[in-house]
């Protein structure tokens, strides 16, 4: 197809032509075209449906504030619904397709929405689909759902990658219009270091798209020069392409740069986009204004564009919306465009509000044919493609508010300005303060960087302004064009009309949060930008109201859209968080061995062996041998925590439930370690390794949050005792040896003498292994098996696993995952994650005498409430199927036999469940009411989810070596 | 938000942990008579101010102090950040 | 020390120490440094700088490195230092700086708890501003900032204007070389 | 009977052939009295609920709510929507399925179409161990008389295929799923109870800030506000969020912090997701929208603050949780934000409690569960209000649980507000 509607100037390269398809048909356009006004040059007004009526939709902007030419643009993983043709750069190969329609653009079934709309007024639905009442959930509310939306994502993984980073700046300006390239001279030329970002590829701002000159030069030479200064500096940082999204706490801006939209694919390693995150000590809010529309009937029809855009077009773009252009305005902004139109051999009409002359109608299906004026009492119809609408131009306050403070109505422009100070730090100029002229743009902009330099301490370079246009800005507010039967457009993309306003004002929705949530005004994709004061003021005139009575819009973060994947950046898939390795990891991958997250770490749950093939054999095996002969079990995990200095025994007093202050040199003890409120915190050995010196260890999970705790004991809570901490979880490579030939496969590696002589149960001591290398061993037993940890510098974790194999193959030792650890200290009757949940006491764990009461230890105090010491409360129990065929289910539920299923029945829950090969069955822990006093009754453990109970029989939780007798052999 | 740490200077507040009321530094003595009530004041009151709050952060990714940071729940302004150890020790607390 | 018979690996995974090169950077994973944390006893400060001085060790301020061969160290928290020496000759970190402290300051051996990932070469602001929330451009060679990185902790030492050294968990090296290895290659 | 009648299609239909000419307004704006029987402080979904069933249900009558600003502008009108009764204690799960039960009845209730939506909710399993905690939630959900289901991995690749089910860090084990739970349109909800309300006679003041509260001799006598002293045989506070703000009044502290939860909103998209789901291995949940919009939340951004808004580690916590569970996220656009401030107690569950002044009720503590308890929290703080006794399914929503030890820790984290 030809370029119809190109007409001569602009910023296009037209050396150079790009094709791209629409909807399946191939254009052409040209580098520094967008898709719309590629698609406008070849005469295509006609780009979308709106939400609600299906109305047949072209753009009315020609920036980011577009609600109607909306597309999904690029194809399979890559489709981004609702882009916005107005912002796409075009590149060659580009493909769009509409959205919202069926089954085309042109002929769209849904658009019967349009001929039933008085019945879809706005609320209509809070009214009715009542009825019957299981049919909303049925019929009504399906269908709504088939319609809604816009456009669709792909349902595939989003292939591009994103990047987050951050930037430090002494001054971030927003927008490299005038008065943005003007405060980023000035603030350059001063040497303080400048982020100057501008959401468009170009910069500029209006100056790209005004006929007017600056300095002598047109406008957008003027600007290609100011950035080839800015360019030249090392202390600017110009970023084009980059949209503000939100103003944060503390001089905090968060943006997004669209490295690679403008390709067709991103080119390889690089990102799509990035999330900057810009730490800036002063900021410029220099976003410029956004032009408003005038409600009057059929204002929506594809060709009626916002004045300013209609001129951007034509001046940037070298595009024609139509031939024959009337102009609609109620200030000087919109004539202009009147006369660079014209300048450009255009046929003009001119209405003008102020001269009480408006537009009543317009007609034509897929775009505009003619429009229907009134003029001193008569009314005209004339034939015309497109029309240029001003209502006036809004500062674009919306980063100024996203600290809630609230905009300022000014008069003089009929329009919310910045309110001073809204966000400390951030000063607005130019168009986005309301101040319209190029001049003016250019006096702020440089006024709002001096004030910048003098708050960080330098002195501004002599003002040094270029002569431009100071034009007047009159304007005469005008609003709606009253009196029609028809419909008038306030947010377009939702279908709001003055109708809905109005019905809203008599509803009593008048608040403009009301407004807002009962019509959907401003709720749209474009979030009202064009369309929220405009609504604002048909409210105030209903309620008789000034604006700033009836209220402000506030808007919030982010500025435009912002893609998820963006938010995210690198933090996806395998990488959402990172992993954490254990010293034997490269070990167990040969082995085969099955992984299982545990927080951050990946360790071994089970390491098949050749002919298992489900996971019980695998885990039974390890358990048995373990109890038989030896089993080894890599527990670098668990926390470690090195506590020094002469106050460390005193210390470990308050922050453990039970004393350690007391404990003899080279020997180990459990401690219980409470919460302020009484509950179990977490648990763990720690060993007194000399004098002053301890390691505590911590169960995995709560390694890191111990240690903020321990911390926290030490400086606000006993900030005079001598006591340091440091972890040493990494630092060390930790493995379990258990079973009846623990030590003698240790005292093959252990160069000193570890007999229970030399190293009873619960001693530790500093020793060597194989032949020198400094070693550390602890006789402490999760398992109930003789039981020993040894630990060496991790470095030589992979050395030690290996060696420890080898020595232990005369002893058939096995290496056992976190299955079999599981299943021995449920054997054990050890409490671990599932009984150590953050609601249980001691008490309930049977642990309730560790907790003494003769020193003031962390939690000891507030665990002593009646509540928390019920006699008739959960304690810990074990738990055996009296069909030892049966299988038990954690979380099942204690009833009475033959009581009934219900709340008032329900006695307790079992915590954890294994399989125990050493008993031959299903053995679990729970909590049980009264536990203590049910010793060898039968109950039901009900797992309703599944429709199955069990006969249970209560047992003491300590299944296997009640007497500890092997852990001490 | 930037907590301006008083050994190393502004740092972002995604470093730091956040635990609450800096009056959590006054613990009650566990021995004392009545301590279970002064103890249930102490641990789940709060006056969780509109205005002026002094709260605790850990800087656990950064050098491990704990701060009294004196913010604005309103704004967020913070105009005051001093060491834990250092406020715990004014308020007379030791071992 | 005795001649035991384990061998050791690197922290990622390797008999050898890792080393890549993407466009104008180089990662290289260090293992010949020793380390052990180094905290001054209550009130004992003082003890502990003059202990430091006569031994050549030197205790930077807050948020800073300092280099005085054959040792280096660099802040960790008030009162409290990582102290960086030789791994040949300080392989037992913690006895080696014993007799320098005494019971003036608590030692603690460091070496294998963090794996050191120097990246070196030009234009190392451009790609820490991808990686981490440290104004590199700005930092003073010596800066010791411990700070987030891909939501790991890391402490990152400008040693020079080419040389930086990250330093992260060891049970993450895989995933701290992957961060900087993939940043370096949306970059450059 | 004030208001404006009944709402019906057939009223729709004739509406809208002549013109919408008929529809009175949804609520009066009366002048305050000099005095009332009962003022509710706080014209949110708890409040407005309250008034509702004072009238309805108890029959009481002089009633009014003072809202400070305008009606449904608090927590009822900034959050997720989601209603759902999957909780494990005894002191919550009764009232949270009398919540549910009470939604599934609202709209027939209320004459006004809040489109309760029951299309399901599933709580995402990624470890075993949060298998043997759901397992035993949802038995107590079913002894409770709610409705529960385990579903395994495949069950749940079933329902949403996009999952991460290839490539996930923490790979999806199962869920529990609640085929009641749902979503409501919440602002509905407000001016459904408003509308309610206001034609029962209850007086509905907005614009209208309470600056104090009187008492004499331990009684208390009535409020003072923006427009005046009105006084009250009894004072309701519901203004979660901004309790410990009201109760200063009273010289009270309260077991409670106030924090922002901020939400989020995606552009429309044609039907993704039909139910409800919530990432077990991160924060973040979603649902669908009835216009399109996927509406999502993470954690709370977790320092005390009143300022209706957060900052952006939350905001990426929250869209890397969404990324890493639902890869096809990546390019969709979260279109708006907002923040809510919530009132975190010390055990993450509310307070439906008089206070040791004679006359002076107490409703808040709702963290971020407030929006589906607004039907029961309504219920049983009328029920308090009217009879002096707490509502059956409220019996352990008191102040003195914590002196007692009695605290109903859903998450096991003890007395920090702002992990629960």
């Amino acid at each position: 197809m030809t370029q119809s509607n190109r007409i001569p100037g602009g910023q296009i390269d037209r050396a150079r032509s790009l094709s791209f398809t629409f909807d399946g048909v191939t254009y052409q356009g040209h580098p520094g075209d967008t898709l719309a006004s590629a698609l406008l040059a070849n005469g295509q007004r006609l780009m979308g449906r709106s939400f609600k009526y299906h109305r047949p939709r072209g753009p009315i902007s020609a920036g980011s504030e577009e609600p109607n030419a909306l597309v999904e643009l690029r194809g399979g993983a890559r489709r981004e619904p609702n882009t916005r043709a107005t912002v796409v750069e075009l590149f060659d190969g580009l493909s769009a397709e509409s959205q919202n329609r069926w089954p085309s653009l042109k002929f769209d079934a849904m658009a019967v929405n349009d001929r039933l709309s008085n019945f879809f007024a706005a609320g209509f639905y809070y009214k009715t689909f009542m009825w019957p009442k299981a049919f909303w959930e049925k019929l009504y509310e399906p269908i709504i759902r088939r319609a809604a939306g816009l456009g669709s994502l792909s349902r595939e993984e989003d292939p591009d990658q994103y990047d987050k980073g951050f930037l430090h700046c002494d001054l971030l300006i927003i927008g490299a219009g005038p008065a943005g390239l003007m405060a980023a001279l000035t603030a350059g030329r001063a040497g303080a270091r400048v982020i100057l970002a501008d959401e468009d590829f170009r910069m500029g701002g209006r100056l790209n798209a005004e006929t007017h000159e600056v300095g002598g030069l047109a406008g957008a030479d003027w600007a290609a020069q100011a950035v080839a200064e800015l360019r030249s500096m090392a202390n600017v940082r110009l970023m084009p392409r980059t949209t503000i999204i939100g103003a944060m706490d503390h001089g905090i801006y968060a943006a997004v740069e669209r490295v690679s939209d403008h390709l067709p694919v991103p080119l390889p390693g690089k990102p799509r986009q990035i999330l900057w995150r810009i730490y800036s000590r002063r900021a410029i809010l220099a976003g410029g204004a956004t032009e408003r529309p005038i409600a009057f009937e059929n204002n929506d029809r594809p060709g009626i564009l916002l004045a300013g855009s209609l001129r951007a077009y034509a001046n940037r773009w070298g595009v024609a919306v139509g031939r024959r252009v009337a102009v609609f305005t109620n200030n000087d902004d919109g004539l202009r465009t009147a006369s660079d139109l014209k300048a450009k051999g255009l046929e003009v009409r001119v209405i003008d509000a102020r001269k009480g002359e408006e537009v009543v109608d317009t007609a034509g299906r897929l775009g505009l044919s003619s429009v229907t004026i009134r003029s001193g009492g008569r009314t005209e119809t004339f034939a015309c493609e497109a029309l240029a609408v001003s209502g006036g131009w809004n500062p674009n306050v919306n980063i100024a508010s996203h600290h809630r403070g609230r905009p300022v109505w000014n008069d003089a422009i009929a329009a919310f300005v910045p309110g001073q100070g809204d966000i400390p730090g951030l000063e607005a100029a130019g168009a986005a303060a309301g101040r319209f002229s190029t001049r003016a743009a250019l006096e702020t902009g440089a006024a709002a960087a001096e004030g910048a330099l003098a708050d960080l301490g330098r002195s501004a370079p002599a003002r040094d302004l270029p002569t431009a246009e100071d034009g007047p800005y009159a304007i005469t507010p005008k609003w709606y064009v009253g009196g029609g039967k028809g419909r008038a457009w306030i947010d377009q993309q939702n279908d709001v009309t003055l109708k809905d306003v109005k019905l809203a004002h008599q509803e009593n929705y008048t608040s403009v949060e009301h407004l807002k949530r009962y019509t959907t005004l401003g709720m749209a994709t474009d979030q009202g930008k064009t369309g929220n004061v405009l609504g604002l003021a048909v409210m105030a005139s209903l309620t008789g109201k000034s604006i700033p009575q009836t209220g402000t819009t506030v808007y919030r973060p982010p500025y435009t859209p912002v893609a998820m994947g963006t938010l995210a950046g690198r933090s996806r898939g395998q990488e959402f968080k990172p992993k954490r390795l254990t010293p034997s990891h490269k070990w167990a991958s040969e082995q085969g061995a099955v992984f299982v997250e545990v927080g951050q770490w990946l360790r071994a749950q089970w390491l098949p062996r050749a002919g298992e093939t489900q996971w019980r054999e695998s885990v039974d095996r390890e358990v048995l041998a373990t109890r038989k002969s030896v089993g080894i079990c890599d527990v670098t995990t668990l926390g470690k925590i090195d506590i020094q200095g002469t106050d460390a025994g005193a210390f470990l007093d308050k922050v453990y439930a039970n004393t350690f202050s007391t404990l003899a040199v080279g020997k180990c003890r459990y401690g219980l370690m409470l919460r302020e409120d009484g509950i179990v915190y977490d648990d763990g050995t720690t060993a007194r390794l000399g004098q002053n010196e301890y390691v505590m260890t911590t169960t995995t999970a709560n390694a890191v949050l111990v240690f903020r705790n321990l911390e926290y004991a030490r400086q606000c809570l006993y900030p005079d005792m001598d006591v340091q901490l440091i972890s040493t979880t990494e630092a060390w490579a930790q493995f379990s040896v258990a079973g009846p030939n623990a030590r003698k496969l240790l005292q093959k590696l252990v160069d000193q003498d570890i007999s229970d002589a030399e190293l009873p149960y619960m001693g530790c001591r500093e020793i060597t292994v194989c032949g020198g290398l400094r070693a550390r061993i602890f006789r402490i037993s999760f398992s109930g098996e003789l039981a020993y940890e040894i630990a060496v510098p991790t470095r030589y974790g992979d050395a030690l696993i290996r060696e420890l194999v080898e020595q232990g193959r005369e002893f058939d030792a096995v290496v056992y995952g976190t299955e079999a650890l599981g299943v021995m200290r449920v054997e054990k009757g050890h409490v671990a994650g599932n009984e150590l949940n953050g609601q249980s006491t001691a008490l309930n764990m049977g642990l309730g005498k560790m907790v003494s009461k003769k020193k003031d230890s962390i939690g000891m105090v507030l665990s002593q409430r009646e509540g928390m010491n019920d006699p008739n409360g959960y304690r810990l129990v074990g738990v055996k199927p009296v069909d030892p065929a049966q299988k038990l289910t954690a979380g099942s539920h204690f009833l009475e036999k033959g009581a009934a299923p219900v709340i008032a029945n329900d006695l307790g829950w079992l915590t954890s469940v294994v399989y125990s090969p050493h008993l031959g069955c299903s053995i679990a822990l729970g909590y049980l009411k009264k536990g203590d006093e049910r010793r060898g009754q039968r109950l039901r453990a009900a797992n309703l989810l599944a429709g199955a109970e069990v006969e249970v029989e209560i047992v003491s939780p300590h299944f296997f070596d009640p007497e500890g007798e092997r852990l001490r052999g | 938000m930037i907590i301006n740490h008083p050994i190393l200077g502004p740092r972002d507040s995604q470093e730091f942990v956040y635990l609450g009321d800096a009056a959590l530094i006054d613990r009650p003595d566990g021995l004392a008579e009545g301590a279970l009530d002064t103890f249930h004041d102490y641990l789940y009151l709060r006056d969780n101010p509109a205005g002026l709050h002094r709260e605790l952060w850990y800087h656990e990714q950064g050098d491990r102090s704990w701060l009294v940071v004196t913010r604005n729940t309103l704004t967020h302004e913070i105009t005051q950040v001093e060491l834990a150890r250092d406020v715990a020790r004014a308020r007379g607390r030791s071992k | 020390m005795a001649e035991h018979r384990l061998k050791p690996l690197c922290p990622l995974g390797g008999t050898s120490p890792a080393r890549a090169s993407i466009g104008p950077v180089t990662l290289t994973e260090v293992v010949d440094v020793a380390l052990a944390s180094v905290s001054a006893r209550l009130g004992r400060t003082a003890e502990v700088a003059a202990s430091a001085a006569a031994a050549g060790i030197p205790l930077p301020g807050p948020g800073r490195f300092e280099a005085r061969a054959p040792f280096a160290a660099f802040w960790l928290s008030p009162e409290s230092w990582m102290v960086e020496a030789p791994f040949a000759t300080h392989e037992d970190s913690r006895a080696a700086l014993l007799p320098v402290f005494g019971d003036a300051a608590s030692i603690t051996e460091q070496t294998d708890a963090w794996v050191r990932i120097d990246v070196t070469g030009e234009g190392l602001p451009a790609l820490f501003e991808r990686l981490c929330n440290v104004d590199l451009a700005t930092a003073p060679e010596g800066a010791a900032t411990r700070t987030i990185l891909e939501h790991m902790g890391v402490y990152v030492v400008k040693r020079g204007a080419a040389q930086v050294s990250v330093i992260g968990a060891r049970s993450s090296a895989a995933a701290l070389w992957h961060a900087l290895e993939t940043a370096a290659h949306s970059v450059f | 009977m004030f208001g404006t009648g009944r709402y019906s299609g057939w009223r729709v239909v004739k509406e809208a052939l002549t013109g919408h000419k008929g529809w009175g307004p949804a609520w009066r704006d009366p002048e305050p009295q000099a005095s009332y029987d009962y003022i509710i402080i706080g014209g949110g979904g708890h409040g407005l609920a309250t008034a509702y069933y004072l009238a309805k249900e108890f029959r009481q009558a002089r009633i009014a709510v003072l809202e400070k600003g305008y009606l449904g502008g608090g927590n009822v009108g900034r959050n997720t929507t989601i209603i759902r009764s999957n909780y494990l204690l005894d002191g919550n799960e009764p009232f949270y399925e009398f919540s549910l039960k009470l939604w599934e009845g609202l709209e027939q209730d209320f004459n006004f179409n809040a489109m309760v939506s029951q299309r399901g909710i599933i709580n995402l399993i990624h470890t075993d161990a949060q298998r043997d905690a759901f397992t035993r939630r949802g038995n107590a959900m079913i002894l409770n008389g709610a409705d529960a289901e385990l579903l395994d991995r495949e069950q749940v690749r079933a329902m949403y295929p996009f999952l991460n089910f290839n490539n996930a860090r923490f790979p999806i084990k199962g869920a529990l799923m609640q085929r009641r739970g749902g979503t409501v349109r919440h602002d509905a909800v407000a001016w459904g109870y408003a509308r309610g309300a206001d034609s029962r006679g209850v007086d509905l003041i907005q614009n209208c800030e309470v600056t104090g509260i009187r008492t004499e001799q331990g009684r208390v006598t009535g409020v003072d506000t923006t427009r005046g002293f009105i006084g009250a045989k009894k004072v309701g506070v519901a203004v979660a969020g901004n309790s410990s703000r009201v109760m200063a009044h009273v010289g009270m502290r309260l077991p409670m912090e106030s924090h922002v939860l901020q939400a989020f909103v995606s552009e429309g998209l044609k039907p993704l997701i039909d139910g409800v789901m919530t990432y077990g291995a991160g924060h973040f949940y979603v649902s669908q929208s009835d216009k399109g919009g996927l509406v999502f939340g993470g954690d709370i951004d977790g320092y005390n603050t009143y300022a209706q808004r957060g900052n952006m580690p939350v905001v990426e916590d929250v869209a890397e949780g969404g990324m890493s569970l639902i890869p096809m996220i990546g390019r969709a656009r979260l279109l708006r934000s907002w923040g809510g401030i919530m009132d975190m107690s010390m055990d993450g569950s509310p307070i439906i409690d008089k206070t040791d002044i004679e006359g002076l009720y107490f409703n808040g503590g709702w963290c971020y569960g407030g929006f589906k308890a607004t039907p029961a929290s309504g219920w049983c703080f009328a029920h308090l209000l009217a009879t002096d006794r707490p509502h059956e399914t409220a019996t352990a929503y008191r102040f003195d649980r914590f002196r007692k030890g009695l605290m109903i820790d859903e998450k096991g984290q003890g007395a920090q507000p702002n992990l629960h």
